[in-house]
């Protein structure tokens, strides 16, 4: 500690001026985000037609004032789809999120809490490792069914131990601090340690790997959508919208291109929020800065 | 360090063997039947009963998966309904393309990634840092089949550089197939130098600001030395890890891009088998593939014993 | 161990034999501590000194059970330590506490002051309620800091001001033994002698008794009624600081003496330097552990496990050439 | 496919238009070709399968006694000419050609075909069918054979003649099952075959060819190609990119959208035209669908231009046409049609009150495997959600969707497609055990006479009335005719518009 | 450049070293001044935050960013009686002094040296970088410099890695190291710290030993004035990037002219010390804490901390007053001490 406090990071102010660096980044996903968002969660008030009206006269119009985003091959308004199917898509991500945090944390605090249970919960957490995450996705998806809620499913079970082996190996570090060992001495009970001196420092890694899990599995949805195991074509999400309009890809390719941006964008406003959090909130990373 | 060698394989083996059978759980509950798929749209169902029975579909789980695990300890991973013959044979007959490409992708990703994450490490903070860490999370956030069909639609339909699908035909040279390998590997390589050149730099920063690289200044060492020789070998072990890592799991980018570029490798080995139902093809890919990457992150372990001298236990 | 008389003579803690052994790597086992006996007379401060490695860290934490011991006794007025069930052992938890090295690893940086001292008082179910608020901000001051400063979390506090919200936590349950694991050997010289103080004039006006974990000998001599000097998991010598201090009875807490920078640069004494470094307790040596780094080490050192011998009142060396050795004149 | 320099090849292909467009210029021998299909064939048995694949890619290696010419008659190929049939109809005697040779070099004779047969009654879905009507097949010398039936059945001969669930003739001794080699009669044998890369077949120079003039897939077989691969491209726009960028000679099955880039491409676009007829099956045995009243006002509610347009965009590419069988076929008729494509929901609304709907979801079964089938399945969905149905969509995949279909519990509506069978007792509405089950005292009466007459223009008459009980039973729901899209390289000729593309009379001219 | 008197090696002229941050400025060493006569060793003491060993990385021209010399000058009197301004050299030339004529060893004996290098490999690396000179000779030379440190063994220690020794041994590689050429000047940094009491008096001796032998100056940065007391001639104390006294060695444990200083000493524990009676002798411990670099109060810096201040001593930053011969001390109350 003495050897930290005489390097320049002490000096104050280091890691809040790592995130003043990349401010401006961080705040352009975030601005991003919270647009895809709101628009997600409006999409019933500002979608300008009801996303899955079918309009034949109207095929494959391409972008105009009545249709921002154009028209795809059944006369449907792009836009109107794009933000609806965000709903979806971004549902998708979070659920996914929730599903394999609340696994990954139990997993990991059991593992990381209890040596009996470490060495059985490693080789699994081990063992769903070494799937690749698309495989296992497009595994899992065909044995459940093509659809959203087995996707999150399959998803959350992809990303569950790679959040669990990040807990467990904190919770093995935490678990060894003087201040546990201090909440020890005095008494107070395991869950209690858990609960308080564990998670509540786990906080802000789970936040952080939450943000790139919400990412990958946006992304990761797509994919599997784009090999036809997603979620189920008739529920529009940005993934189901770049399969279906991949056919269109030379002649109306607005169809194809809006979704993708759109996935291209939230992507990328995650991860430049869960970099600038992971900048802030984690100090061995921001004395970088 | 043999005793250490001898866990670790303890280890691996033990992964392996919760791997199969997840492995074949997953398969055994997937709805489908493969032998409607075999007989085409116009089989009676009596057709399809007989053909299940010839397949072995009938029995009940527990000895399908008797069986199925007698054959891995035989080095079996069984017949594939569809293409009938053995899997393994058919994970071979693939395996060219698919070894080629993660070869290729891995180099094309390090070559760009390590001298791009170093550079951006060692001028941490500068605009070119600043520039490349905001590239590396756009190239990261583009699903890679869209970057793909871009760069058909591009490099092969519109320019016609390389040819748009395929590997080649009979009797086409080594040259000409990876002639159609330069798109999916670039394809590959460029999503995959992204994560592998946040890690590059982080890994290097840690390192950088490591006590032995300013002894290493402090002998009058010129930067690149300081650089490449101190600092890079160190950050190089973390590294590693992660490339062998990424390597393995170029499997998963790969099945990918082989189903856009139609490269009759495992990934679209392994589409195709989900389609068709072809259970032990699934069943045999996956467990390769899992196996592959146990053994990767064993190997990495192992090269730790030779690389790090600090792990001799 | 005959009492001095300002004292109380029963101790209030007796170490007997006490043994922790870790797996060492390749089915090896470190001996972290082996065969380490003393006492810890109640109302008074005992120093635990050696260097790292010696044992000294790993012998505190076996008392409270925050590392389970491989053998021996801890008979705390009149019941063994180590014979507690876990349940058992809460009940004790209130009577011993612990205050560490490292002012920055050992406050949860996620929970403010209140909460790290609430913490400490729900364990054991104390002031509930409205209470609270008036213990914890009568703990703060007993420690030298503000009420005010409840509300803040430890990354506003300097190491220091740590240290004390790390004092006051201990203090919170009201306990009888406080072992201080080297509470001052992370902290700038002069914040140092202000924690110093501050542990001494709480022993005085709440009658602690403390075990006092420290490498610093100077530290020690400053603080400690007794002290026991441990060298590669076993006792050297032990007893009161000022015979130890005065007259050293064993060649390691001769050279510990000896080496230790004296702030003044006219301080003339004959230095007594140790050869080599400290063994791997892996593979410590036979016989007199401290012998491969032991000037006046005999063929006999390398045999015999050196006992802990009475030599005085309250003072033993565990040196089998200790009387040659004063003879000699050399101790 | 490689080319040359960029001067040369811009001033050869410029002299290749030249030569290429007077009159008929004459076939060259020589060449490879590189034809891109929609996957890998599941076998290349193809007395096993009815796949389409299967059948398009053996027909090169394997031959029937049998096969169709251009206008859908059946004519004979390994046979010396149409059989003898008794005055019964019950005998059908059939004359082998002589010489014909087997790629291993062996002859083909009656011991040949004799075991084929017999092997396609057990083997083949087809065969299995018509074994019941079958009494005995026997030689009658080297290069005879005679079929006996139990009652005459008309279709027979055209069951010989069919490619897929195909009567091939194998050598006698290489009747396993599986197949264990692939030796065939036909103008190509297979010389490799890498899964999911290529399949890889060179000419048969044994191959003993019909004397008499090309004729759709009857008369003389000419072998000019060297060579031909095909090549399994799964996805249909790598299919259009391949085309677009002049990298195959053939690519089969493009979706229509990809018409104008193609168009615009380097290998040229070939519509087949009519190639077949998407349908919605009703489950006629359980669930909403089995009420004859609701199929009605599916019917009624059901809007076929709609969907045409939703599935495959331009008018080139489908015909709103409610017959079976489209003109130009023998099988054509008017008969019910005017129930087809009545796109009224408030008539269905009306019938489904009558018939008491409950509001029971009706579950259509469709698969993204054709776009097609999943682009109608949401404009019936929009139909009949108007007309008041509950509408539960299910979209699986194809393997899914052909398991789920075999159990009436689980369906009211599925979506395929046919090719136009040039013998209409194939398509599977005409049996009772496929899937709808539809099987109706009105039904049988109307197939009855039908199977047993062999006077083909009779037949005709008869399936008019087929048709009509299609309407009024509605056991299904015919969408309408569409066309294919497929890409022909400009250098490769005589390629004909085939519902099972064929490459032997093609030649490639440099 | 030549107003160094000759038996100065190094003259540090009101060194000012800022870390620029987007924003703000730390002021970690502020017009820092001081001289280290050849052949002798002056010590740089204070506590966490004083600055004390940014001042030796700036001599050694080892900040890292974004740490930058920003004014003064750093004379030092080079083998060939040249007097360079390190502060101004360029980084080649700078690369030439360092390790050459430069060493320095740190405090960190545990992570100072790299892993994955045996200890002879990175010491031949400094022999190879500054001489001519070939594989086998540079092994030799590296023998004789592990014997020279007293490891013993050390014909075979050399093939050891760093990991397979313990904290004293990798002290005295780093020793050997920074010794490779020769040095005139040798800066150790807090080089003790990280050592046990015993091993401590070891390394002490060493360095006494070499430096008696060898001749070679000595910049000693630590934070304990026991081991000050023992090893150096001159003493600089520092305290929040300032010098605020400096003096002989005897000077100043005989008279403090800065209450800091003071303080510091009162805080000591002097072992040895008579413990008269039953009552424990108790420290007097420096109320309250270092400020912030980037919150300094304005005037004297301790004047918070100070129990000898007066309201004068808000009224700016006091300057370096002499104190008596050789003397300095930054305490405007300097003359009451």
């Amino acid at each position: 500690m003495a050897a930290v406090a005489s390097s320049p990071a002490a000096y104050g102010g280091a890691s809040f001026l790592g995130l003043l660096v990349r401010r401006k980044t961080v705040l352009f996903g975030a601005i991003i985000l919270i647009v895809v968002v709101a628009a997600a969660l409006l999409s019933p008030w500002i979608a300008p037609y009801a996303p899955a009206k079918l309009s034949l006269a109207n095929r494959l119009k391409p972008p105009s004032a009545q249709h921002l985003f154009g028209t795809d091959d059944f006369g449907r308004d792009v836009f109107s789809r794009v933000i609806v199917a965000g709903r979806t898509s971004l549902t998708v991500g979070f659920s996914v999120v929730i599903v394999s945090t609340v696994l990954g944390v139990i997993l990991g605090l059991l593992a990381g809490f209890f040596r009996r249970l470490d060495g059985p919960i490693a080789r699994v957490i081990d063992a769903m490792m070494a799937f690749p995450d698309i495989l296992l996705a497009i595994s899992l998806v065909a044995a459940l069914g093509p659809s959203a809620s087995n996707v999150i499913l399959a998803l959350g079970i992809v990303y569950a131990p790679r959040l669990a082996r990040i807990i467990r190996a904190s919770t093995l570090v935490i678990r060894e601090l003087p201040y546990v060992e201090a909440a020890r001495a005095l008494g107070v009970s395991t869950p209690r340690i858990m609960a308080n001196h564990v998670l509540r420092n786990l906080a802000s890694p789970i936040l952080v790997q939450g943000t790139f899990i919400f990412a990958n599995a946006m992304l990761a949805e797509a994919g599997l959508s784009f090999l036809g195991v997603g979620v189920a074509p008739s529920t529009p999400t940005w993934g189901t919208m770049i399969s279906q309009g991949r056919q269109f890809m030379d002649s109306a390719g607005w169809i194809m291109m809006f979704p993708g941006l759109a996935v291209v964008l939230s992507v990328l406003s995650l991860q430049l929020v869960g970099d600038g959090l992971r900048d802030m909130l984690d100090p061995r990373l921001s004395k970088d800065l | 360090m043999a005793r250490y060698i001898l866990n670790r394989i303890i280890g691996v083996i033990v992964v392996l063997f919760i791997v199969a059978t997840v492995v074949f759980v997953i398969v055994r509950v997937t709805p489908g039947d493969p032998a409607a798929v075999m007989l085409g749209p116009d089989a009676t169902a009596a057709d399809i009963a007989d053909l299940r029975i010839r397949l072995g579909l009938n029995q009940p789980i527990p000895v399908q998966y008797l069986y199925f695990m007698g054959g891995l300890l035989r080095g079996d991973l069984g017949q594939s309904i569809f293409l009938n013959e053995p899997v393994l044979t058919a994970l071979g007959q693939r395996a060219e393309p698919t070894f080629f490409l993660t070869i290729f992708s891995i180099l094309i990703a390090c070559a760009i990634a390590l001298p791009v994450g170093i550079l951006s490490a060692y001028k941490r903070g500068s605009v070119f840092d600043q520039v490349v860490t905001t590239l590396a999370m756009l190239s990261a956030s583009i699903p890679s089949f869209w970057l793909g069909l871009v760069f058909i639609e591009f490099f092969a339909v519109k320019l016609g550089w390389f040819p748009t699908s395929g590997y080649g035909g009979p009797g086409d040279s080594f040259l000409s197939r990876m002639h159609h390998l330069v798109q999916p590997a670039v394809t590959l390589g460029l999503v995959n130098s992204a994560l592998i050149i946040r890690f590059v730099r982080a890994s290097m920063l840690d390192v950088l600001g490591d006590d032995y690289v300013r002894t290493a200044r402090s002998k009058g060492m010129g930067e690149a030395r300081v650089v490449l020789k101190h600092a890079l070998k160190n950050a190089l072990i973390p590294i590693l890890t992660v490339i062998g890592l990424t390597t393995a799991l170029l499997i998963s980018g790969a099945i990918v891009t082989e189903t856009v570029f139609g490269l009759p490798g495992v990934g679209s080995l392994i589409v195709s088998a989900v389609t068709r139902r072809d259970y032990p093809v699934i069943q045999g890919a996956l467990l390769v593939i899992a196996a592959l990457y146990v053994l990767i992150n064993f190997a990495i372990d192992m090269l730790y014993l030779v690389v790090d001298p600090r792990v001799s236990y | 161990m005959s009492a001095t008389p300002a004292q109380d003579s029963a101790p209030l803690l007796r170490v007997e034999g006490l043994k922790k052994h870790f797996p060492g790597r390749n089915g090896g086992v470190v001996r972290a501590v082996e065969d380490v006996t003393f006492s810890v007379r109640r109302g008074t401060i005992t120093g635990l000194v050696g260097e790292s490695g010696s044992g000294k860290t790993t012998a505190g934490r076996c008392l409270l059970r925050l590392v389970e011991p491989t053998g021996g006794k801890a008979v705390f007025d009149g019941v063994d330590l180590f014979g507690l069930s876990p349940h058992e052992m809460k009940a004790y938890r209130r009577r011993l506490q612990i205050i560490f090295q490292d002012p920055y690893s050992s406050l949860n940086p996620r929970m403010r002051v209140s909460g790290i001292l609430g913490e400490a008082l729900d364990a054991h179910g104390l002031a509930r309620g409205k209470q609270r608020p008036a213990r914890i901000a009568e703990l703060l001051t007993m420690v030298g800091l503000s009420p005010e400063h409840a509300r803040r979390f430890p990354h506003e506090f300097s190491g220091g001001q740590r240290q004390r919200i790390g004092i006051a936590r201990a203090l919170a349950v009201e306990p009888d033994f406080i072992v201080a694991d080297e509470p001052v050997s992370a902290l700038d010289v002069s914040v140092q002698a202000q924690i110093l103080n501050l542990m001494q004039d709480l022993q005085q006006s709440l009658g602690l008794t403390i075990l006092f974990v420290a490498h610093d000998l100077t530290v020690v001599e400053y603080l400690c009624d007794d002290v026991v000097v441990m060298y590669l998991g076993r006792i050297m010598e032990s007893g009161p600081s000022r015979s130890v201090y005065a007259r050293p009875r064993h060649p390691y807490t001769k050279a510990l003496l000896s080496t230790a920078p004296v702030p003044d640069p006219d301080f003339k004494r004959e230095r007594l330097i140790l050869n080599g470094d400290i063994p791997s307790p892996l593979d410590p040596p036979s016989g007199c552990v401290f012998r491969t780094r032991c000037p006046y080490a005999g063929d006999a050192c390398a045999e015999i496990v050196p006992p802990l011998d009475p030599i005085g009142p309250s003072h033993a060396s565990a040196c089998i050439r200790q009387t040659e050795l004063v003879a000699a004149g050399i101790l | 496919m490689k080319h040359g320099l960029l001067g040369a090849g811009a001033l050869l292909f410029t002299s290749v238009s030249l030569l290429g467009s007077p009159a008929m210029a004459e076939p060259v021998k020589g060449g490879v070709i590189d034809v891109a299909t929609v996957g890998e064939p599941p076998t290349l048995d193809p007395m096993t399968s009815t796949a389409d694949l299967v059948g398009m890619i053996t027909q090169h290696i394997f031959e029937t006694l049998y096969t169709f010419d251009k206008d859908w008659n059946v004519v004979p190929l390994l046979a010396e000419a149409m059989p003898d049939i008794s005055q019964d109809g019950k005998i059908y005697a059939i004359k082998l050609r002589s010489g014909v040779k087997f790629q291993d070099g062996s002859d083909m004779t009656s011991k040949d075909v004799v075991a084929s047969l017999k092997r396609w009654e057990e083997v083949a879905s087809r065969g299995k069918q018509t074994a019941s009507d079958i009494q005995s097949i026997e030689a009658d010398g080297d290069l005879g054979v005679k079929i006996t039936l139990k009652q005459p059945y008309a279709p027979l001969l055209s069951l010989l003649a069919f490619n897929n669930s195909a009567a091939i003739i194998l050598p006698s001794d290489d009747q396993d099952m599986p197949l264990k080699k692939v030796i065939g009669t036909g103008p190509y044998m297979l010389k490799d075959r890498k899964p999911d890369q290529y399949i890889q077949l060179v000419r048969f120079d044994g191959y003993k060819s019909r004397s008499d003039a090309p004729n759709g897939y009857g008369g003389a077989r000419h072998q000019y190609l060297d060579e031909i691969r095909f090549v399994p491209v799964p996805d249909p726009n790598t299919r259009v990119q391949g085309a677009i960028a002049g990298q195959f000679a053939y690519a089969d099955s493009l979706p229509v959208e990809s018409y104008d880039q193609v168009k615009g491409g380097k290998d040229k676009a070939m519509i087949l035209k009519p190639f077949g007829w998407p349908v919605f099956m009703m489950n006629t045995k359980e669930g909403v669908l089995s009420n004859l009243q609701i199929r009605k006002a599916v019917q009624a509610a059901m809007n076929s231009e709609d969907m045409l347009l939703a599935a495959f965009g331009s008018k080139e590419f489908f015909t709103v046409d409610g017959s079976l069988y489209p003109e130009g076929f023998a099988w054509h008729s008017d008969a019910g049609t005017e129930a087809y494509n009545q796109g009224n929901p408030e008539k269905a609304a009306e019938l489904l009150k009558k018939a008491g709907y409950d509001g029971k979801p009706i579950r259509i079964l469709t698969s993204r495997q054709y776009e097609f089938h999943y682009k109608m399945a949401q404009v019936a969905q929009a139909y009949l959600e108007q007309a008041g149905f509950k509408v539960d969509m299910q979209v699986v995949d194809w393997a899914t969707l052909t398991q789920r279909r075999a159990d009436p519990k689980l369906w009211d509506m599925f979506i395929t497609h046919s090719p136009f069978l040039p013998e209409p007792a194939l398509n599977g509405y005409m049996q009772d055990s496929s899937p709808g089950w539809w099987a109706t005292d009105a039904k049988h009466a109307a197939i009855e006479p039908f199977v047993t007459e062999t006077d083909p223009k009779k037949r005709a008459a008869l399936f008019s009335k087929v048709q009509q009980v299609t309407f009024d039973e509605v056991p299904m729901y015919k969408v309408g005719d569409f066309n294919a899209l497929a890409a022909v390289s400009p250098e490769l000729k005589d390629v004909n518009q085939a519902s099972w593309p064929y490459f032997w009379n093609a030649y490639l001219q440099k | 450049m030549t107003d160094l008197p000759e038996d100065v090696i190094l003259s540090v002229e009101d060194l000012q070293t800022h870390f620029v941050f987007r924003g703000f400025v730390a002021r970690s060493v502020e017009g820092v001044t001081f001289s280290l006569t050849r052949g002798k060793t002056a010590a740089i003491v204070g506590e966490s935050g004083s600055g004390k060993s940014v001042t030796s990385l700036s001599i050694m021209r080892l900040l890292s960013s974004p740490g930058q010399i920003a004014g003064g000058r750093i004379l030092y009197r080079a083998r060939d009686g040249r007097v360079l301004d390190l502060a101004r050299l360029s980084a080649r030339e700078m690369r030439r002094i360092r390790g050459r004529e430069i060493a320095m060893i740190f405090q960190e004996p545990m992570t100072s040296l790299n892993p994955l290098f045996t200890v002879g490999d990175q010491i031949g690396e400094m022999i190879t970088l500054h001489q001519p000179v070939g594989r086998a000779e540079a092994r030799r030379q590296v023998i004789e410099l592990l014997d020279l440190v007293e490891i013993p063994a050390a014909a075979t220690r050399l093939d050891d890695y760093p990991h397979q020794m313990s904290g004293g041994m990798r002290q005295r590689v780093m020793i050997a190291l920074a010794l490779a050429c020769r040095p005139s000047l040798l800066i150790a940094d807090e080089p003790t710290t990280a050592l046990d009491v015993t091993v401590q008096a070891q390394i002490l001796d060493l360095l006494r030993r070499l430096q008696s032998e060898l001749g070679m100056s000595i910049l000693f940065i630590t934070h304990n004035l026991g081991v000050v007391a023992e090893i150096a001639h001159d003493v600089v104390v520092m305290y929040a990037g300032r010098v605020v006294e400096q003096a002989s060695v005897r000077t100043l444990f005989a008279h403090q002219k800065h209450p800091y200083t003071k303080g510091l000493l009162a805080s000591t524990p002097n072992p040895g010390r008579d413990l008269a009676g039953s009552e424990r002798q108790r420290l007097t411990p420096i109320p309250g804490t270092v400020p912030s670099i980037t919150a300094l109060p304005p005037g004297c810096v301790f004047e918070p901390r100070c129990g000898y201040a007066i309201p004068e001593c808000r009224a700016g930053r006091p300057p370096l007053f002499p104190a008596g011969p050789d003397h300095f001390s930054r305490c405007i109350r300097h003359e009451i001490m």
